[in-house]
């Protein structure tokens, strides 16, 4: 089976499931979720054993590449659409009563839909190594998620945030292609290993070549929200819905990743701009680390709180790309793999988050710290389970958190003891014990507030599948926690 | 005399900045939005006049990729118009407003 | 096993056992624990007629290198050392069941007797300075124990922490001292030390502060000057507990430790000087505290405490004299042999002040009583038999060990005169003590209402009064100091001594007899020097001060400042920066123009 | 499965099954029990075969490349805190039932043999990753205990600031331990046994100014671990905070873990990056000793008291470490093990005592003596035991390490004039001690309340450890056979 075959096979459940919303009537719309999961389940099963071919790097038409990371990429999209699904059926009680209660009007049926379609430009992003891929299946995600940020019409949190993400996403995308242009204008190609060829040359001139390297940078670090372009994240990821902010936070910061790496690899396998490159990107590792760290300290909101945490994570993530180029000198995982672990990592602890709050947001109304009160007793496992998620984020060891933030500090402080970079490593222990603060916040909030009485003990409703989702999620958690081989073998 | 890629930069980077200072005074969401239209428009130019001088000799590069990417770049905008105004529609609904500065509810 | 482990375990068994089991049968745990002070006292006599030298050894501790062993070493000084120990620790012993009959801690106390005798058999045997310096601190709870022994009063509270601390300033000096020895030497066995030093030359001036260092712990221990304080205090303590510990045996064990580390005292001139000294300054200024005092108990203190000076002053003869050769273990022996007589009036002297507190009630005010010599006459002959053991009456013992210490002495002139002069007023204040206790009339009612004490209190008063009178011929210390290593003084000393001391009693008689309060008062003397005050002053503005400042250092710089501080100026920075998410969509677009801006700045800087 | 795998794996089988629904009390004092035993099993094994190898060992690969192994086995120095962890937290598990009212028993139990597993794990890991990891495995469940089950108004600050600041320790050390494994390992085959990163004797492949450079955050990140000066502020107000259980653990058995890296990671893998830093540390324990030794004396509240106690005992430990010899070391690990002990039974005492009063202000109490003989008696053996009084295992560690630093010294050095320093902390521990103990339980009563004496429950556990201390004190032999040449051993 050819690998692209599995985009095709996703737009092709999408258009499915947007034939029979076509069709649904007034009838409940949770089939369609549930039609989702399933197909997103079987293109999972046909990635891992219909096309996986290890170690082989397949190419088409010099615009689509298949090797493990794509692989890999694609298989953290499937995934994460697949949870977004689920916590979205989840979520669908708040999501029309900031709609209409009427299963048609409310348009819950696209809300299903959506996230495919926006999966397979994610998965089209894992594969892309040419700048005009990278731009269109950008938009594509873009396009969709803008949709998806705004669709709750009746909140006015959820189109603000949307008015938000539009223009400035729209602003960045201007500046993505404004530096496509320029990189075109100084490499005259858009394929990225002729680019890297193009700017390992001796002739290139610097000035032009950093210049479009920034602009890049402005555009798809907007996407993995590092510093100095994070600022769209705290007002999109608190007015969005809870499923689009999990979706945003996990599945657009991942293919993010993977195209920031891959369009950042040329410019810093280039002997003449690799120096002044690093020293850019160790300033924005830093600023990362800073904002993302410190700003999350006050915030009460949760999703603002993982909002700021995400920009933490980003700047994490970052410390490995100095090394970038330099394998072979490095111990352990090299940055692309530490990346790689991290972000599935990422994926699996946030979405259990996410997915507890999901339950907890249906229940109590609630997205503020206080809301979480008294989680302890109302619902011991979802307390757990969110405590869990909230220490892996935090990097407490044995789960999967630390192992992600292990093999980063590995790179970042193998890189100092090679450069002399101690200052990102300095910035990323303060960072890191920021976290505890801000995460444990939320551990205060569940098991030391709030007096239940024992009449009001009424464990919350949860649906079978999010029930199993997260406890597969909080299992995953901690087996790749202890055992990170299996998750990190896919990334080598 | 013909222009040479200097200038076509220069206009382009203009209209970019244009397109930004636009983005960044205007109060209207809509015309915020046209100036955004107009920085794609100036990246669009560059693309194109670099395609144009492309090999170094005045003459046009191999290959038709940057126009390829033009059109992309054109198709994405009007997509983004198409969604965009349908968020402004869904917020001038809500709120009675399209005024950047009234899109305050969350902060800090 | 050998005697000498028995004798040395035979107490702890006893104190462990009423501490697990019996404690709650007051009279069994009196008898068990008289029972085996019994029986080591018998043992005692088996062990220092047999022969002397090792006794077995057990080791305690032993890594890398460092062995501290429990190895007993029996030499001449060591049987007398038991033998005391033993024999008024059995008369202390019996004595305490008519004394403690009705007390309510009855079991604890017997248990912290044994437990005092285990440790004080520990220090005697002991054949090193580790095990020396283990029991050293096990002397010091059980006497933290007994004089605490009516802990409910807030004054044996104080007094049995302060002698506790006290002693712990001395034992600091101790170790360190131990330590640097062992340091330079490699040796902390007392027998393997003497050969080192034979054999190996050292540099004095570490010697010199070794032993300095080592004779702090005797200071605490026999409380010299400056650690004195805690002795008069400990009197707190039931009186018997004063006859064994703070009288016979524990405060000499200082002078026993300083005469079994003889050889280093010979090798240490600079720290003999300082030895001497501050014996003779002990003897002196307790002399002259004694003679304004009123308790009966804290007189007797006093008194031992000028008496420790005397001996410790003597042992310090062993090593250094500005004439040029020092005396050599002569004059520790000296200092021993007044040991061994002290132990036997001084502790006569505590049991008979005991008898008589005992019959006025707990009265201790000697200025409340009198005339007791008719209503207790035993109590009041042996006491008077101790005074004059103690004021240096020939033929008694205290005449012959006194003599012996002033011999040496006679080395060095001031130090005779310091040591004449309180010969004097030793004498002056016990007579001045009889006088008014058991002469003229009664002062109070309890007084007037006293009755002999009963047989079991008794009996080791006459068998104390006559060590006091024996303990002096050759015969009762022949067989642990040869004669020949005694000092022998010179001249018309022994008979200058006893008009002295005549002239003391007499003095004092003359002076005290049908008086109602002192006829001369020095305010210097009855306040002690103000020492007490003094060191109260220190602890305030030292200690205490020194650690509320510590304690403020604490809260106010490193936690408050930069702890606390660190973390404030983290969450700021963080509020800071989360000021800078507006809300307002074109400030974000501003701001990421100044992202952009800032991001090619950077990149100018960094290409050059 | 060895027996050392158990003794981790019960105590998170335990939780895991309380938190399935278990009878909470129930299965962890059954955990206990098991875990007493075959910790006293592993203990006399290790007697019987010698301290100086590694015994019981099993391990997993879980990671090739850096090579990373999830394995586990004992020698004579991680024996003696085994048992040590084992004692201490049979003790914190029988004497735990005073907090429960405020929060459910469940998570009380579960956070409490989290915290024994992780120190248990911690101190039988033989892979630098795990031996870290283990030990992290405390901080959530130490969070919730002061949070939820706390006393004080204080709590909550607290709990905050022990885990930040603990938080930050870790992380120093974290950078410190991956700066040493990627320096040490052999080239071409990063590890994390520690076996395999010890450099071969006589020879060792970094320089002096390298080594020193990491010895440096080993230092920060154990020193903060272990509350050395000026990173002590977090303990005592923790301990004052915590449940009694916890303050039992954390400062009995959780502290050490940051000696047992100093002896098993930072000195023996880096001896010349130690001498760069000698001078500092011997700086910064007489800081633990004296310092905050006057701050104990000043302390008015006995909880705070026995924290900041428990904190300038730490500079004795480091002393012993600083000696750099068999009796040091050896004095060292004896000490962890009766500071171990006394710090718990203290804490035990002192948490009874809080629940019999309303205060625990020491010059607001008075003569409990005559009301609770029991408690007065067990309080009094605890309070000789700390200030190191012949008899306790205390004492033995205490003379065993100044012994130590004198060894061979014929004339006066830095570390012989610190000890020297380092002695007037008997002096000033005596001081503390023996102020509270008189205001406390001697003198005359203040108050009309007679409170109660120690409940028969508690005797069990307080009668143990102090049998453990006077065993360990009169036999140091006991746990020194296991320890005889640590320094050449390492």
């Amino acid at each position: 089976m050819l690998p692209y075959y599995l985009e095709i096979c996703v737009v092709v459940l999408g258009s499915l499931m947007l034939c029979m919303e076509l069709f649904a009537g007034r009838r409940s719309r949770a089939k369609i979720a549930m039609v989702g999961v399933a197909g997103l389940g079987v293109i999972f099963a046909l990635l891992m054993f219909a096309v996986c071919s290890p170690g082989e790097d397949l190419q088409y038409w010099g615009i689509y590449h298949f090797d493990k990371w794509a692989a890999f990429y694609k298989g953290l999209a499937l995934i994460s659409t697949l949870l977004v699904l689920v916590m979205a059926r989840e979520f669908a009680p708040v999501f029309k009563h900031y709609t209409s209660q009427d299963e048609e009007k409310s348009g819950i049926g696209e809300f299903y839909c959506l996230p495919i379609f926006v999966c397979s430009g994610l998965m089209w992003m894992a594969s892309a190594k040419d700048l005009v891929t990278i731009f269109v299946s950008l938009e594509l995600v873009t396009m969709g998620f803008y949709v998806l940020v705004a669709f709750m019409r009746r909140n006015v949190g959820s189109l603000e945030a949307g008015v938000k993400y539009l223009i400035l996403g729209a602003l960045s995308t201007g500046f993505l292609v404004y530096g496509i242009a320029w990189t075109f204008g100084v490499s005259g190609t858009f394929n990225l290993e002729e680019l890297s060829v193009v700017l390992a040359g001796d002739d290139i001139p610097s000035a032009p070549v950093m210049f479009a390297f920034a602009l890049l940078i402005a555009g798809i670090g907007f996407k993995i929200a590092v510093v100095p372009f994070q600022i769209w994240v705290p007002d999109v990821y608190q007015g969005a819905a809870m499923p689009v902010t999990a979706y945003l936070s996990v599945a657009s910061k991942a293919a993010g990743f993977i195209v920031f790496l891959r369009v950042v690899d040329p410019f810093l396998a280039a002997p003449s701009i690799r120096e002044p490159a690093i020293y850019l990107m160790v300033f924005v590792t830093c600023a990362t680390l800073i904002y993302g760290n410190l700003a999350a300290i006050a915030q009460k909101n949760i999703k603002r709180l993982l909002a700021y945490s995400s920009i933490a994570h980003a700047g994490f993530l970052l410390m490995a790309l100095p090394a970038l180029g330099a394998a072979g000198t490095i111990a352990g995982p090299g940055p692309e793999s530490a990346i790689s672990f991290y972000l599935a990592g990422y994926l699996l602890m946030t979405l259990l988050c996410f997915l507890v709050l999901t339950v907890v947001r249906v229940a109590t109304n609630g997205e503020d710290l206080t809301a979480l009160e008294g989680l302890g007793k109302r619902s011991p496992f979802l307390a757990f389970a969110m405590l869990v998620g909230v220490a892996s984020l935090a990097g407490i060891p044995l789960t999967v958190g630390f192992f992600g933030k292990f093999f980063l500090f590995n790179i970042a402080i193998q890189n100092a003891m090679q450069n002399g970079l101690w200052i990102v490593v300095f910035l990323a222990v303060l960072g890191a014990a920021t976290g505890f603060y801000y995460y444990f916040k939320i551990i205060r909030a569940m098991y030391w507030e709030g007096s239940v009485s024992e009449g009001e003990v009424t464990g919350l409703k949860v649906g079978r599948l999010a029930m199993l989702a997260i406890i597969l999620l909080v299992v995953a958690v901690f087996f790749f926690g202890i055992f990170p081989a299996p998750l990190l073998g896919l990334t080598l | 005399m013909m222009p040479s890629l200097n200038e076509y930069l220069m206009v382009s980077g203009l209209l970019f900045a244009i397109g930004f200072a636009g983005v960044l005074m205007r109060r209207n969401i809509i015309i915020i939005f046209m100036c955004l239209e107009m920085m794609l428009s100036a990246a669009n130019l560059s693309l194109v006049a670099f395609w144009r001088f492309g090999n170094g000799q005045g003459m046009p590069a191999q290959g038709y990729d940057a126009q390829v990417l033009v059109f992309f770049v054109i198709a994405v905008a009007a997509a983004e118009v198409a969604v965009g105004l349908a968020i402004i529609v869904a917020l001038f609904r809500a709120r009675c407003t399209v005024h950047v500065e009234d899109l305050n509810s969350m902060k800090g | 096993m050998s005697i000498a482990f028995i004798i040395l375990l035979l107490p702890l068994v006893a104190a462990a056992s009423i501490l697990l089991g019996i404690r709650k049968k007051a009279n069994l745990s009196a008898y068990v624990s008289v029972a085996s002070a019994g029986i080591c006292f018998l043992l005692t006599l088996g062990l220092i007629r047999g022969s002397g030298g090792e006794a077995g050894a057990f080791t305690w501790l032993s890594v890398g290198g460092l062995e501290l062993k429990i190895a007993l070493e029996i030499t001449g000084l060591t049987r007398g050392m038991i033998l005391v120990v033993t024999l008024v620790g059995l008369l202390v012993h019996i004595f305490s069941l008519g004394y403690m009959r009705d007390d309510a801690g009855k079991a604890r106390y017997f248990a912290g007797l044994s437990l005092f005798m285990f440790s004080m058999s520990g220090i005697v045997l002991a054949d090193n300075f580790a095990m020396m310096f283990i029991f050293w601190e096990l002397v010091g709870v059980s006497s933290y124990l007994l004089i605490g022994h009516w802990f409910q009063k807030n004054s044996a509270a104080e007094a049995s922490k302060k002698a506790f601390l006290v002693n712990r300033i001395g034992d600091f000096g101790f170790m360190a001292g131990i330590l640097l020895l062992w340091g330079a030497t490699g040796e902390i066995g007392f027998s393997a030390l003497r050969e080192t030093l034979e054999v190996q030359t050292f540099d004095p001036s570490l010697l010199n502060w070794a032993m300095i260092c080592i004779f702090c712990g005797a200071v605490g221990k026999s409380a010299q000057v400056p650690l004195h304080v805690w002795l008069p205090d400990a009197m707190e303590g039931p009186t018997p507990v004063s006859a064994l510990i703070h009288a016979a045996t524990m405060v000499a064990a200082g002078v026993f430790m300083l005469t079994k580390v003889t050889f280093l005292i010979i090798a240490a001139p600079v720290a003999a000087s300082v030895i001497q000294h501050v014996g003779a300054l002990t003897a002196l200024l307790a002399a002259l505290m004694a003679t304004q005092q009123s308790d009966i108990k804290k007189i007797l203190a006093y008194s031992t405490l000028s008496q420790l000076g005397y001996m410790v002053m003597a042992v310090g003869f062993a090593g250094f004299l500005h004439s040029g050769e020092a005396v050599g273990a002569v004059a520790s022996n000296a200092g021993f042999f007044h040991l061994y007589t002290h132990a036997f009036f001084k502790a006569l002297l505590f049991l008979g002040a005991g008898a008589v507190i005992y019959a006025c009630h707990h009265e201790q005010d000697i200025w409340k009583m009198g005339g007791l010599i008719r209503l207790m006459p035993v109590t009041a002959i042996t006491f008077l038999i101790g005074t004059a053991a103690l004021a240096g009456l020939p033929p008694l013992s205290g005449f012959w060990s006194k003599d012996a210490v002033m011999a040496v002495t006679q080395n060095s002139t001031p130090l005779l005169i310091v040591g004449a002069i309180t010969a004097f007023l030793t004498a002056f204040y016990m007579s001045r003590l009889c006088t008014i206790v058991f002469f003229g009339k009664a002062r109070s009612q309890a007084a007037r209402e006293a009755g002999e004490v009963p047989l079991m209190m008794r009996a080791p008063l006459v068998i104390l009064a006559l060590g006091a009178v024996i303990a002096g011929f050759e015969f009762a210390y022949g067989w642990f100091i040869a004669p020949a290593d005694l000092p022998h003084p010179h001249g018309a000393l022994p008979l200058v001594l006893t008009i002295i001391g005549v002239a003391g009693i007499v003095t004092g008689y003359l002076l005290h007899r049908g008086r109602e309060k002192d006829p001369i008062r020095v305010e210097v003397l009855v306040r002690k020097f103000y020492i007490d005050e003094f060191y109260l002053f220190l602890v305030r503005v030292f200690q205490d001060g020194v650690a509320y400042l510590a304690k403020a250092v604490d809260q106010l710089l490193i936690d408050g400042l930069i702890v606390r501080g660190s973390a404030r100026l983290t969450v700021g920075v963080g509020l800071l920066l989360r000021g800078l998410q507006g809300g307002n969509l074109q400030r974000h677009v501003f701001l990421f123009g100044v992202g952009i801006v800032i991001v090619i700045y950077l990149i100018t800087i960094a290409l050059g | 499965m060895t027996i050392i795998d158990l003794i981790i794996i019960i105590p998170i089988l335990a939780a895991v099954a309380i938190g399935c629904g278990g009878s909470a009390r129930v299965l962890a004092l059954a955990a206990a029990w098991a875990n007493l035993l075959l910790g006293l099993v592993v203990f006399v094994t290790l007697v019987a075969k010698g301290g100086d190898e590694m015994h019981f060992k099993s391990s997993w690969v879980l990671l090739h490349s850096p090579e990373l192994t999830l394995g586990f086995a004992v020698d004579g120095m991680s024996g003696v805190l085994v048992l040590l962890t084992v004692i201490v937290t049979f003790c914190a598990v029988r004497v735990s039932s005073g907090d429960l009212g405020k929060g459910s028993g469940k998570l009380y139990y579960i956070s409490l043999l989290l915290i024994a597993a992780g120190a248990l794990g911690a101190f039988c890991a033989t892979d630098l990753f795990f031996f870290y990891a283990f030990h992290e495995l405390a901080l959530i469940p130490t969070f919730l205990m002061i949070g939820i089950y706390g006393n004080g108004r204080e709590k909550v600050a607290t709990a905050w600031k022990i885990t930040i600041y603990l938080g930050v320790g870790s992380l120093i050390l974290l950078g410190g331990l991956i700066a040493l494994y990627v320096s040490l390992s052999p080239p071409g085959a990063p590890t994390f046994d520690i076996a395999k990163l010890a450099p071969s004797p006589g020879e060792h492949p970094l320089s002096a100014e390298v080594q020193k450079w990491i010895f440096l955050p080993l230092l920060v990140g154990f020193g903060i671990l272990v509350s050395l000066f000026p990173f002590h502020s977090w303990a005592a107000p923790a301990y004052a905070a915590a449940p009694t259980p916890v303050a039992m653990l954390h400062a009995g058995v959780l502290k050490k873990f940051g000696l047992y890296g100093m002896l098993r990671v930072a000195m023996p893998l880096l001896p010349e990056g130690f001498e760069a830093w000698k001078g500092l540390l011997l700086v910064l324990l007489l800081g633990n000793i004296l310092y905050v030794g006057l701050v104990t004396i000043s302390q008015r509240y006995l909880d705070r008291m026995i924290g900041n106690s428990s904190v300038m005992h730490m500079g004795y430990i480091f002393l012993g470490i600083a000696c750099c010899n068999s009796i040091g070391w050896g004095g060292a690990v004896l000490m962890m093990f009766a500071h171990g002990i006394s710090i718990a039974l203290l804490f035990a005492l002192c948490g009874s005592l809080r629940e019999r009063l309303d205060t625990l202000e020491i010059s607001r109490l008075g003569g409990l003596g005559g009301s609770m003989p029991f408690l007065a008696v067990t309080f009094g053996f605890a309070a000789f035991a700390s200030i190191g009084l012949p008899g306790f295992a205390n004492f033995a560690s205490e003379i065993t390490i100044f012994f130590a630093a004198f060894k061979d010294a014929g004339e006066m050095g830095i570390l012989q004039v610190a000890t020297i320093l380092a002695l007037w902390g008997v002096v000033i521990s005596a001081v503390y001690m023996l102020r509270a103990y008189r205001s406390i339980f001697q003198g005359e009563l203040i108050g009309e309340r007679y409170p109660a004496d120690l409940a028969q429950s508690m005797r069990l556990p307080v009668v143990l450890m102090i049998v453990i201390l006077l065993l360990t004190g009169f036999f140091p032999n006991i746990i020194l056979k296991l320890l005889p040449n640590l320094f050449e051993v390492l």
